[in-house]
């Protein structure tokens, strides 16, 4: 059980099918696939499901209906990462929701993005929310422009459009970095609404103090299925609640074990311990 | 402060000038009523003095304050202090010129106390711009002031490579997989000091200098946790200092976190090294502790005048 | 063919990289797909610079309001890209004197060099530089204990900026056992190892839940990437 | 009020600006003058070429002091150009804090066409060439631009020609028609995005936040109890369990999980507050960082590494 029988281990199975030492992780994953596909299931078979508010989500059709009253445009910032970043997919998927609403109001919005990679898939995805709007004709290519690889130069010509056009709302969703307060002190300055979502934890502070809402983490990544508001998108975030009370459970017992363990001094408990922590979550 | 106040009586007159507007109108327009209104720019002016000044004044009169040093810079500086003159030591410098405000200190200091020590320094980087970082600290410390250390034989600079963490996987098994040439494009087979070097776990102390990702999440996630006899301290920015507290001390023996830390540490190395007059490029950190204690205190005093304005705002009992 | 192909790759490509991580001939499969990733990022610097330069260029034929800062943008563009790309005034690698394009092309005193130096690393670092400025408004203006959980991040705020200045240590040096012994129950409450008390113990928290929250968020968007629910990068056809 | 405020900015802009022109004055008057930039001639390849290194007035003076009309250390105008022009860049950004403005806008799209080039540049030189026709056809790129590619790195392999194809499919887009084929490539990254992140976050960050959570309640440190480390512990165990009923999403924040999540809240609170207060420094020594170059190296207003110590010992002299 300590580092090198584990070791010699790996190296055994190198030659192998099948990594065995791998075998818990296999489990872990499939019990959490398992419990999201699972309620994907139940959501196409018509099981009901209900999920709280988020306030940051609620108001993304409001803030969009501002910038139709004052006329002025709504900036989508897809974050600084480029598309191998998990983050920058779920902006775009975002992007493809909060652009029909944009369709609808017959409102426009500008995307810059920082990756040429960013720019195709969001253009993609902008046309298709036109077309599902049915506005396809008012779907504009140019809307989604590259700008540069460079965040400070990105994070100027952010700036600069921001003092110049004054949009009325700003989306920031994506991977942020130090520009996080630098676009949302700009956006409060012009005035816009601001609704920020990330999964940065250490940009996530800015936000929060300076942006009208801020979705944290994983609400970030549930903002595309909430949006969408398909049965089947909002079955998966029943199955991450599931994966939250295996969490919770695993955490349970486990501090209760190691509590007994030490309060008591049982061997049987600390192999227990050692075993859910070295084993199964190494 | 006197003497230098007179002496310098034209900054002061900037500075009132400059502020004059805004102190006539919290003079005429009521001191609560204006601040309530206050355009942002007058903090953004103030900010602007609160670093200025502390930065001409350090500048001109050569004052420093007095750093005490913290638990982890004292447990920095003890690993680097505790090795024998020969240990190779690995120095990754992952980060570029954006942050060099904040870590160029802790270069600086990391390579003199290397230096003072006699390690064989190892340089590699995983941010692109890292391998010029490195030549500018060699430029900058070892060339002037450790003429007697060879490069090749003393330390080398093995320059970036691509592929992020995936670098530092395959390095701590087999640097030379990735690691052919060194920067000048020498075969790494002919330079002496590689000799006997296979991989990063031979290395008695990994010194990370970053600036975020990769950076020395990465190289505790992937080389100090399956390898835990490596020991690994890093000098990182302020803003990510926060992500790394949860891996000291079992995986992470030392940290530096932005201008404090490296001016706690640079004190460190000067008083055991330093001599009376060191030179100012050793003093980095220590000299930018001026202009951060004054903002620190700006930014708290106006956290407090904002919330006296609230709790006072008749209209807030309405809401 | 427009939509389904692309699918079926984007499915095909993730499950069999699932898979690789647990069968070990294949594992290093996934380092392979890093590079060939870092690849393709560098061929699409082409789309960019042709978007970039086409747009500008539509700017100045519009003769839209600023074209004037477009032709700067496109002078300062081409002049770095010819530079770089032809290595001019780059000599030869000392080891190679005989291969004229041997040199690096961030060779000091090189045009390229001159555009990284003096306009690159300045602006950078000054756009960076004014978060500074923008830090010290934010906090004037939310700041404020509104309720428990602003106040919370204020007074946290508060501790952590005291506790790294020699300000706050100066405020709290009082507690200590030699002025009286009773205070050596009560050292945790100095300023400095309040800080250290907050970062270890109530940052570890949120940093961990947070940590815990985004991971099954990506697991949930990885898998409906896979399964083609969520194919918004697509397009429609 | 409009008109005081005209009046206010004017009286405002005027200070500034004589401010400005007295400080760029009394720089410019100065014995030493100000902004100037240095370089040493160095020969390499044998005297094949010069190579120009930085140097310092005080290089300069001493060079001049030990050989009056030497050649070696020189005044470099491009080099001052390029000074004075970071110069402007600089405080054509920080204008911007004022309101957008012309300097901004030329300062920006500089940039914005500079950083665009620069990284292709750096993409071409650093992947295309060595990762994609290195790999491809090794002989090119060794007659050309790597002449020292040698080993198991000069190899051809083939299989770089999937990213060849991969790209060229991507850069279709520029075709008039059949764009679509780019969602290939497209769909490729994706994909082992997916994968590759799934696998990633669940064993980087899911398994090892849990494992560090499985915490005893009770501590006992060499038979004692341990009351603040049981302390930490409880806090550190509740407290995530808290902030995961925060991120629940299957039921309102109302009754007891109302109030568990609204503890889960305040950690999360408390969190950003530390992470704030920690990044302040950081960004407090960038900005000292700008103001020092201004100060430092472009007006010569004071000198805290000893760039010019030389300089003001021989007016020193000769005054």
């Amino acid at each position: 059980m300590s580092a090198l029988p584990a070791a010699a281990q790996t190296a055994d199975a190198s030659t192998a099918w099948f990594d065995w030492s791998r075998i818990y992780f296999l489990f872990v994953l499939v019990v959490l696939c398992g419990a999201v596909l699972a309620f994907i299931v139940l959501a196409r078979r018509g099981m009901p499901m209900k999920v709280r508010q988020i306030a940051g989500l609620a108001s993304v059709e409001d803030a969009v209906g501002r910038a139709t009253e004052m006329g002025r445009p709504c900036l989508f910032v897809p974050g600084i990462l480029d598309m191998n970043d998990i983050q920058t997919i779920a902006a775009v998927t975002i992007l493809e929701r909060v652009g029909k609403t944009v369709a609808e109001y017959d409102a426009r919005i500008e995307v810059p993005t920082s990756k040429a990679l960013v720019m195709l898939a969001a253009r993609e995805a902008l046309q298709s929310a036109y077309a599902s709007a049915g506005r396809p004709e008012n779907f504009s290519a140019d809307d989604v422009y590259y700008v540069t690889e460079e965040q400070f130069a990105y994070v100027g010509h952010l700036q600069g459009v921001m003092a110049r056009e004054r949009p009325a709302a700003c989306f920031y969703f994506g991977g942020f970095f130090a520009e996080s307060l630098i676009l949302a002190e700009t956006g409060n300055g012009i005035g816009a609404i601001q609704i920020a979502g990330t999964a940065q934890p250490q940009q996530l502070p800015f936000f929060v103090a300076a942006c009208d809402y801020t979705l944290i983490g994983e609400e970030f990544f549930a903002a595309s299925a909430y949006l969408s508001g398909e049965p089947d998108q909002l079955g998966t975030l029943k199955g991450q609640d599931v994966g939250k009370l295996i969490v919770a459970a695993g955490i349970v017992i486990g501090a209760v074990a190691a509590t007994l363990a030490e309060l008591t001094g049982s061997d049987a408990l600390r192999g227990f311990v050692t075993f859910l922590t070295e084993r199964v979550m190494s | 402060m006197g003497a230098f106040l007179v002496q310098e009586w034209w900054i002061v007159l900037m500075f009132l000038a400059s502020l004059a507007p805004l102190l006539h109108r919290l003079a005429t327009g009521g001191l609560v009523a204006s601040l309530r209104t206050l355009d942002r720019r007058w903090i953004f002016l103030l900010m602007f003095w609160a670093v200025a000044f502390p930065i001409y004044y350090v500048g001109v009169t050569g004052k420093t304050l007095p750093e005490v040093p913290g638990l982890l810079a004292q447990s920095t500086f003890d690993e680097i202090e505790r090795l024998a003159p020969g240990d190779p030591v690995l120095l990754a410098f992952d980060y570029e010129p954006s942050s060099a405000g904040e870590l160029t200190p802790m270069a600086t200091a990391f390579v003199r106390h290397a230096a003072e020590k006699r390690l064989r320094m190892y340089f590699v980087a995983l941010w692109p711009l890292g391998a010029q970082m490195i030549d500018d600290v060699i430029e900058r410390v070892l060339t002037p002031d450790f003429p007697q250390l060879q490069y090749g034989r003393d330390f080398v600079n093995l320059g970036y490579k691509s592929g992020q963490e995936a670098v530092i996987k395959v390095i701590v098994t087999n640097l030379r997989e990735l690691y052919t040439t060194d920067v000048r494009g020498t075969a790494v087979q002919n330079i002496p000091m590689m000799e006997g070097i296979a991989s990063v776990q031979q290395m008695k102390l990994i010194i990370d200098v970053s600036a975020g990702t990769p950076g020395t999440k990465e190289w505790v996630q992937y080389a100090v946790t399956p390898y835990p006899s490596l020991r690994i301290v890093a000098g990182v920015t302020g803003v990510s200092a926060p992500l790394y507290y949860p891996y000291i001390p079992r995986q992470l023996h030392g940290l530096l976190g932005a201008i404090k830390g490296a001016a706690e540490y640079e004190q460190l190395v000067l008083t055991r090294y330093g001599g009376e007059n060191p030179n100012p490029k050793y003093t980095e950190g220590l000299r930018r502790m001026g202009p951060q204690l004054v903002a620190h205190l700006l930014i708290i005093g106006l956290i407090v005048v904002a919330n006296i304005l609230y709790f006072t705002d008749p209209s807030r009992a309405r809401r | 063919m427009k939509r389904t192909v692309p699918l079926l790759i984007a499915s095909a490509t993730g499950f069999i990289l699932i898979v690789a991580y647990f069968v070990p001939p294949i594992q290093a499969w996934s380092e392979q797909v890093s590079v060939w990733f870092n690849i393709l990022a560098a061929v699409a610097f082409i789309l960019g610079g042709a978007n970039l330069l086409g747009n500008h260029l539509k700017h100045i034929s519009d003769r839209a309001r600023g074209w004037g800062y477009s032709v700067v943008l496109i002078v300062s563009f081409l002049a770095t890209l010819v530079a770089g790309l032809g290595k001019i005034g780059v000599n030869p690698s000392a080891d190679f004197p005989d291969f004229a394009w041997s040199g690096t092309y961030r060779q000091i005193g090189s045009p390229f060099w001159f555009f990284y130096e003096y306009a690159f690393t300045p602006l950078t670092a000054t756009i960076f530089a004014i978060l500074a400025f923008f830090i010290a408004s934010a906090a004037f203006r939310a700041f404020r204990a509104k309720n428990i959980e602003a106040g919370l991040l204020l007074g946290t705020a508060f501790i952590v900026l005291l506790g790294r200045t020699f300000a706050g240590v100066a405020l709290t040096s009082w507690i200590d056992p030699a002025v009286w012994s009773g205070f050596q129950y009560f050292t945790g409450l100095r300023i400095e190892n309040l800080t250290v008390y907050i970062m270890a113990v109530f940052n570890t928290v949120g940093n961990r839940a947070i940590m815990i929250g985004i991971a099954l968020g990506i697991v949930s968007t990885s898998l409906k990437i896979l399964l083609g629910l969520d194919r918004s990068y697509l397009g429609k056809d | 009020m409009i008109a005081g405020m005209k009046r206010e900015t004017l009286i405002w802009t005027i200070v500034m600006v004589l401010g400005a022109a007295g400080l760029l004055g009394r720089a410019f008057f100065s014995e030493q003058g100000m902004g100037r930039e240095y370089v040493r001639a160095v020969p390499v390849a044998n005297g094949q070429w010069t190579q120009y290194d930085g140097a310092t007035y005080t290089d300069y003076l001493r060079a001049e002091q030990a050989q009056p009309g030497q050649t070696v250390v020189q005044l470099s105008l491009p080099r001052t150009v390029g000074l004075w022009l970071a110069a402007f860049f600089t405080l054509a950004v920080f204008s911007f804090l004022w309101g957008d403005n012309p300097f901004y806008r030329i300062a920006e799209h500089v940039f914005v066409g500079v950083s665009a080039a620069y990284w292709m540049v750096v993409a071409f030189w650093d992947v295309i060439v060595p990762n994609l026709i290195g790999k491809i056809w090794p002989g090119v790129v060794q007659a050309w631009a790597l002449p020292g590619l040698a080993g198991p790195e000069a190899e051809r392999n083939l299989v770089y020609v999937v990213p060849l194809v991969l790209g060229l499919m991507l850069l279709w887009r520029l075709m008039p028609a059949g764009g679509w084929i780019a969602r290939w490539p497209l769909a490729v990254v994706v994909g082992t995005t997916a994968g590759l992140r799934l696998i990633g976050f669940l064993q980087g960050d899911f398994l090892a936040q849990i494992r560090n959570t499985i915490l005893p309640l009770v501590v006992f440190t060499g038979g004692a109890f341990d009351f603040w480390g049981s302390v930490s512990n409880t806090i550190i165990v509740v407290g995530v369990l808290c902030c995961l009923t925060y991120f629940f999403f299957s039921f309102e924040h109302k009754g007891i999980v109302g109030g568990v999540a609204h503890v889960g809240i305040w950690m999360l609170m408390i969190t950003f507050g530390a992470a704030f207060g920690y990044t302040v420094m950081g960004r407090i020594a960038l900005l000292g960082a700008r103001l020092e170059f201004l100060l430092d190296n472009w007006l010569w207003l004071i000198d805290p590494t000893g760039r010019r110590v030389v300089a003001t010992m021989l007016f020193g002299l000769i005054g």
